[in-house]
């Protein structure tokens, strides 16, 4: 496997929910590579181990990769002080894509796991389906960009503030008919119902799976995924993305 | 361009940088970023007889300047990787250790004889692998086992025999004194110092194995004192690492009496540390005129 | 504000934070920047039955997250402790702890008498100091010898007695149960792990004594997984330190099962850490709703 | 003992030489107690321990305290990389002061060991004299400003590219009254010579002595110094400055 490392400086940042916020990379030959369901492996100064963060959407033309990133712990506050004019570490694009079906694309996503999915939807030809669940109105993002990306976009909220109360799943099961694929990200509930929702109407499905990460190039063995007939996956090689039944949780 | 080259056990290394065991795959796993010829040696996956699935759960997490593992050695089993791993690499010009794990004195001495006639160079037999229930470890910490896994493997073995130390006891110098009676070629030292962190949120362990092994630049004192130690109880070759990340931290070792250093997790960090590590360890080597070798073991100690 | 207040050997800490040996001069080093009843309590410099002029050379380096240091017990002796000292902090409302280093069992016993009607509320016998020759750590690698002093420091001792427990040995549960054995009230842990650093351009050790006593937060991680142990292996209280820096690391000790934590190195970088860690395990115990003593050993491991 | 701790905007940040820079910090709390001859224990971020700096000059009035510093290793390396706009913690006033003599004070400084001396020479009434040694010419500093303090000033190289060649302890031996007395900071090569020479004059002398630090406040008892009579002081609460007859080398 053939990795790119180098040190690019960062060109946007933007924040997009208290929380969320979009950084913006001129990493052209990591650009040239990327596909949408892929990720990079980003260096914060101070921190031992990387951060794997997916490409939220790969912009071949200008050489940039937009990454979307939840502050979710130190390595990403830390990371959330970066500014253009900086520089960032990165390795990539590590691990496969998301594959569209001939029929209709479905993308499912949940909280930050939403951000991976414009970039994929936006190079998915034909029909899409968008069905983005939150836990609020207030901590939802990028909805414009999905709306224009997506034939359909489907809103979800935990606490009802804003489009669908309720999980994204209970769209899913609605929508769904004979010849969709659907794709999705988020927290491992989420697969999980997707998963269980896809296997009984028998749709294609794929899942992109979180672990967390040491190399990040299949050396370590330490970004486990359980696999349905037993053993271990490694996301980093392996996935991110898997079809639903190939995974357990 | 100075002279880099190490011998250890008869074996010819071009340059004294070793991958570490499980953070290289089978030692092609950064490959990708530059050819494995750069470095000296690698040391592959901790192999065990019978294929492992290794532990459940969350299995690394991050510590100030370290991190904590718990693989428990997943591996594919012997026969996997003498057909399917090993020959990937095998005319690779780079020095190819295995690392082999028991569970017996049985299971050591059949992981020998598996791999006596195939393309492996070195045996490292990991008598300190903190991250699996039953034997592991247990045979590094003790030094009447220590000696019977190292009388037993070579006994049968054709190729060289590395022990690989625990850092985990009371007195290393001990186990490798043990060890080298019984005719261990060299040592390498340390494997992991047994960690644990705990998730305050979930009220948990992070890690699925509750503990697990403790690497990286944080544990690079400790991994120093027991080489300094080591190397001068034993008159075997020494081979260091713990928390090497630059040249320096690896000129220390080699000062402190290492032959020859490993890189583990610091590739974490920067995928190109080992190969840094070589460029800084030959602009040493030049700026003191001497072949890199001589440099093993010059410390002066302070005499109090 | 939640209630911190935690009960070690029938003594009442009026929060679980305490000064580590050594870092903190005589408990009133840090006085300057914050009065000293901020804190539960103080654990002063490591004491000896005659005053010790302490290693020669230098004496502190530097590591990734943390520092050796190889002080080796300087202090003006027991009488000059009893006299000069203890009586600046005698009438400070915190717990005030002797720790105390014998070279002997007569040497602990003679301490332990000498301090039995001063205002010391606790004594922490050091059987765990890795800095000097004799003694010293010695009595801490081996069950027999921490068995021994425990006793005899018992058998005199009017004051509740802390041992505190030395990382270097292979089973530190071992020598907690050996101690506990013996009677003693609580246990502390860890002292310094030992390590080394060695400057390249002078081929010599940093430290004048060629190796340290390792602490900071590099440690922790260690320091964590041998609270945890030992707190599942004893009933007394454990008290928890090691690379203890911000109230997280003390919260996840607690969780492991400390009754009380100690601060020390973490005081070099950030002088008010200690205080911030009682604000932040005061906002912990209120977010919990209940006392802080609730939280320890509350984590639950992960049973494979 | 009482210390200030704080974070301070830097204000000023001037290249000196190769690799010796001044920085400018606003701590005017600092500044209104500080005296020359104390040092400041600044914090590096990602390092753990502080790194103790001399104040080379204080200005009460502007609240400002000037830090010389020679990069040494990592953390003056890290500290280089400061700019005005960014902050700085210290612990400060550490230690005691230069203690000017009432008759001539003399001041002798070597490499880095000049900085602390400018400010204790500005502060002295009567007459100084500077002695400045250094490497070269090129790795000289602050001429300027010790000509304009003090009454004299001689220049000494190593290897005579500027001023006289040689090191400090000649021009000191040649000028060396009755009545004077000396500061001296720098290299323990030259504070013990100063020491030497001075002893043998029967001249009071001062040395600032250089230790590796740990708390900077008395708690660890690692900042060595030997007694002349046996046994150990410490830099950072019984130094920095030593009378020359206190302490052995
Ligand atoms: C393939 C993949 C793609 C990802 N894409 C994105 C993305 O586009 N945007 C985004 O915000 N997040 C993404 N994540 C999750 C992101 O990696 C973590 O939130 C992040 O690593 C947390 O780091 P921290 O410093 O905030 O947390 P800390 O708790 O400080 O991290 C400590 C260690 O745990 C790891 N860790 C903690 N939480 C997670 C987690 N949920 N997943 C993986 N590792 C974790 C960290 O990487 C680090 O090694 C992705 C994860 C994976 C595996
Ligand atoms: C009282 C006092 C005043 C000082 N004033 C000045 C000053 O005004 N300007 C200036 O440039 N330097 C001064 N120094 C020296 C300065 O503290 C060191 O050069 C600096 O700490 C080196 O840090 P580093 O990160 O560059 O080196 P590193 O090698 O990375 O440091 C590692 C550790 O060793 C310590 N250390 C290394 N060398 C020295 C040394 N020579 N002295 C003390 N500690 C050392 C560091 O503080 C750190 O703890 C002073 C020292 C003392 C004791
Ligand atoms: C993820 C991981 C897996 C490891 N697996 C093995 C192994 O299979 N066999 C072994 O002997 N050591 C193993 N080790 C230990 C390393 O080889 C090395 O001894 C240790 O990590 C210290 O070196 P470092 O700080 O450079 O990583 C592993 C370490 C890590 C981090
Ligand atoms: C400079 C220094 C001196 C120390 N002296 C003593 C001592 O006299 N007695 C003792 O029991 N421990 C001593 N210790 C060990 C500490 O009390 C503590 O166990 C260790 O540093 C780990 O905690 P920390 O990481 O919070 O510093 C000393 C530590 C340091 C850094
Ligand atoms: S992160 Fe190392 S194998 Fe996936
Ligand atoms: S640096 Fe701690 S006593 Fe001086």
């Amino acid at each position: 496997m053939k990795y790119l490392q180098g040190t690019y400086p960062v060109t946007e940042y933007r924040q997009l929910t208290d929380t969320v916020f979009a950084l913006t990379v001129h990493a052209p030959d990591i650009a040239g590579l990327a596909q949408p369901g892929q990720f990079a492996h980003l260096l914060v100064p101070g921190f031992t181990l990387r951060r794997p963060i997916s490409f939220s959407e790969i912009d071949r033309q200008a050489g940039t990769l937009r990454f979307v990133v939840l502050i979710n712990g130190e390595g990403t506050r830390a990371l959330s002080a970066v500014r253009p004019g900086d520089t960032i570490d990165l390795i990539g694009p590590i691990g496969n894509r998301f594959l569209p079906g001939p029929g209709r694309n479905l993308y499912v996503g949940g909280g930050i796991g939403v951000a991976p999915l414009l970039g994929a939807m936006k190079e998915t030809k034909g029909e899409t389906v968008a069905i983005l669940g939150f836990k609020s109105g207030k901590s939802s993002y990028l909805l414009e960009e999905f709306n224009a990306a997506a034939t359909q976009c489907i809103l979800v909220t935990e606490d009802g503030s804003a489009g669908e109360q309720g999980f994204p799943t209970a769209p899913l099961a609605r929508m769904l008919q004979p010849g969709d694929t659907v794709h999705a990200c988020g927290p491992t509930g989420l697969l999980s119902a997707v998963k269980d929702v896809c296997e009984k109407a028998g749709i294609t499905c794929y899942l992109s799976i979180d672990s967390r990460m040491g190399c990040g190039v299949g050396a370590c063995l330490v970004c486990t995924c359980k696999k349905a007939g037993g053993g271990y996956a490694h996301v980093c090689k392996d996935g991110p993305v898997f079809l639903s039944t190939e995974v357990t949780f | 361009m100075a002279d880099l080259r190490v011998h250890i056990a008869g074996v010819e290394l071009k340059n004294p940088v070793i991958l570490a065991s499980g953070t290289c795959g089978f030692g092609l796993s950064y490959d990708g970023f530059y050819p494995v010829e750069a470095l000296g040696g690698v040391s592959m996956k901790g192999t065990t007889l019978e294929p492992r699935d290794g532990n459940p759960g969350v299995r690394i997490a991050e510590t100030k300047s370290g991190i904590l593992n718990s693989v428990g050695l997943q591996n594919p089993g012997l026969s996997a990787f003498v057909e399917t791993e090993l020959p990937a690499i095998a005319d690779r010009d780079v020095v190819k250790i295995a690392n082999i794990a028991g569970f017996s004195i049985e299971e050591f001495v059949a992981l020998t004889e598996g791999l006596n006639d195939t393309a492996v160079d070195m045996l490292e037999v990991n008598i300190s692998c903190p991250n699996v229930k039953h034997g592991g470890a247990a045979f590094g910490m003790s030094c009447t086992a220590a000696a019977e896994v190292t009388r037993a493997v070579k006994r049968v073995a054709k190729k060289p025999v590395i022990v690989k130390l625990s850092p985990n006891v009371t007195d290393i110098t001990e186990i490798a004194k043990a060890v080298e009676a019984e005719g261990a070629d060299a040592v390498s030292l340390i494997n992991t110092l047994l960690g644990m962190r705990i998730d305050i949120k979930r009220k948990q362990p992070i890690l699925g194995n509750n503990v697990g092994g403790f690497s990286g630049p944080a544990v690079f004192p400790v991994a120093l004192r027991m080489v300094w130690q080591t190397a001068r109880a034993v008159r075997i070759p020494v081979i260091g690492l713990g928390g090497i990340a630059t040249w320096q931290d690896a000129a220390e070792m080699i000062l402190a009496g290492a032959s020859a250093i490993q890189v583990g997790t610091a590739m974490f960090t920067d995928p190109f540390a080992p190969v840094k590590i070589v460029e800084g360890l030959n602009a040493w080597a030049e700026e003191e005129g001497v072949p890199l070798s001589a440099l093993t073991g010059a410390v002066r100690p302070f005499e109090n």
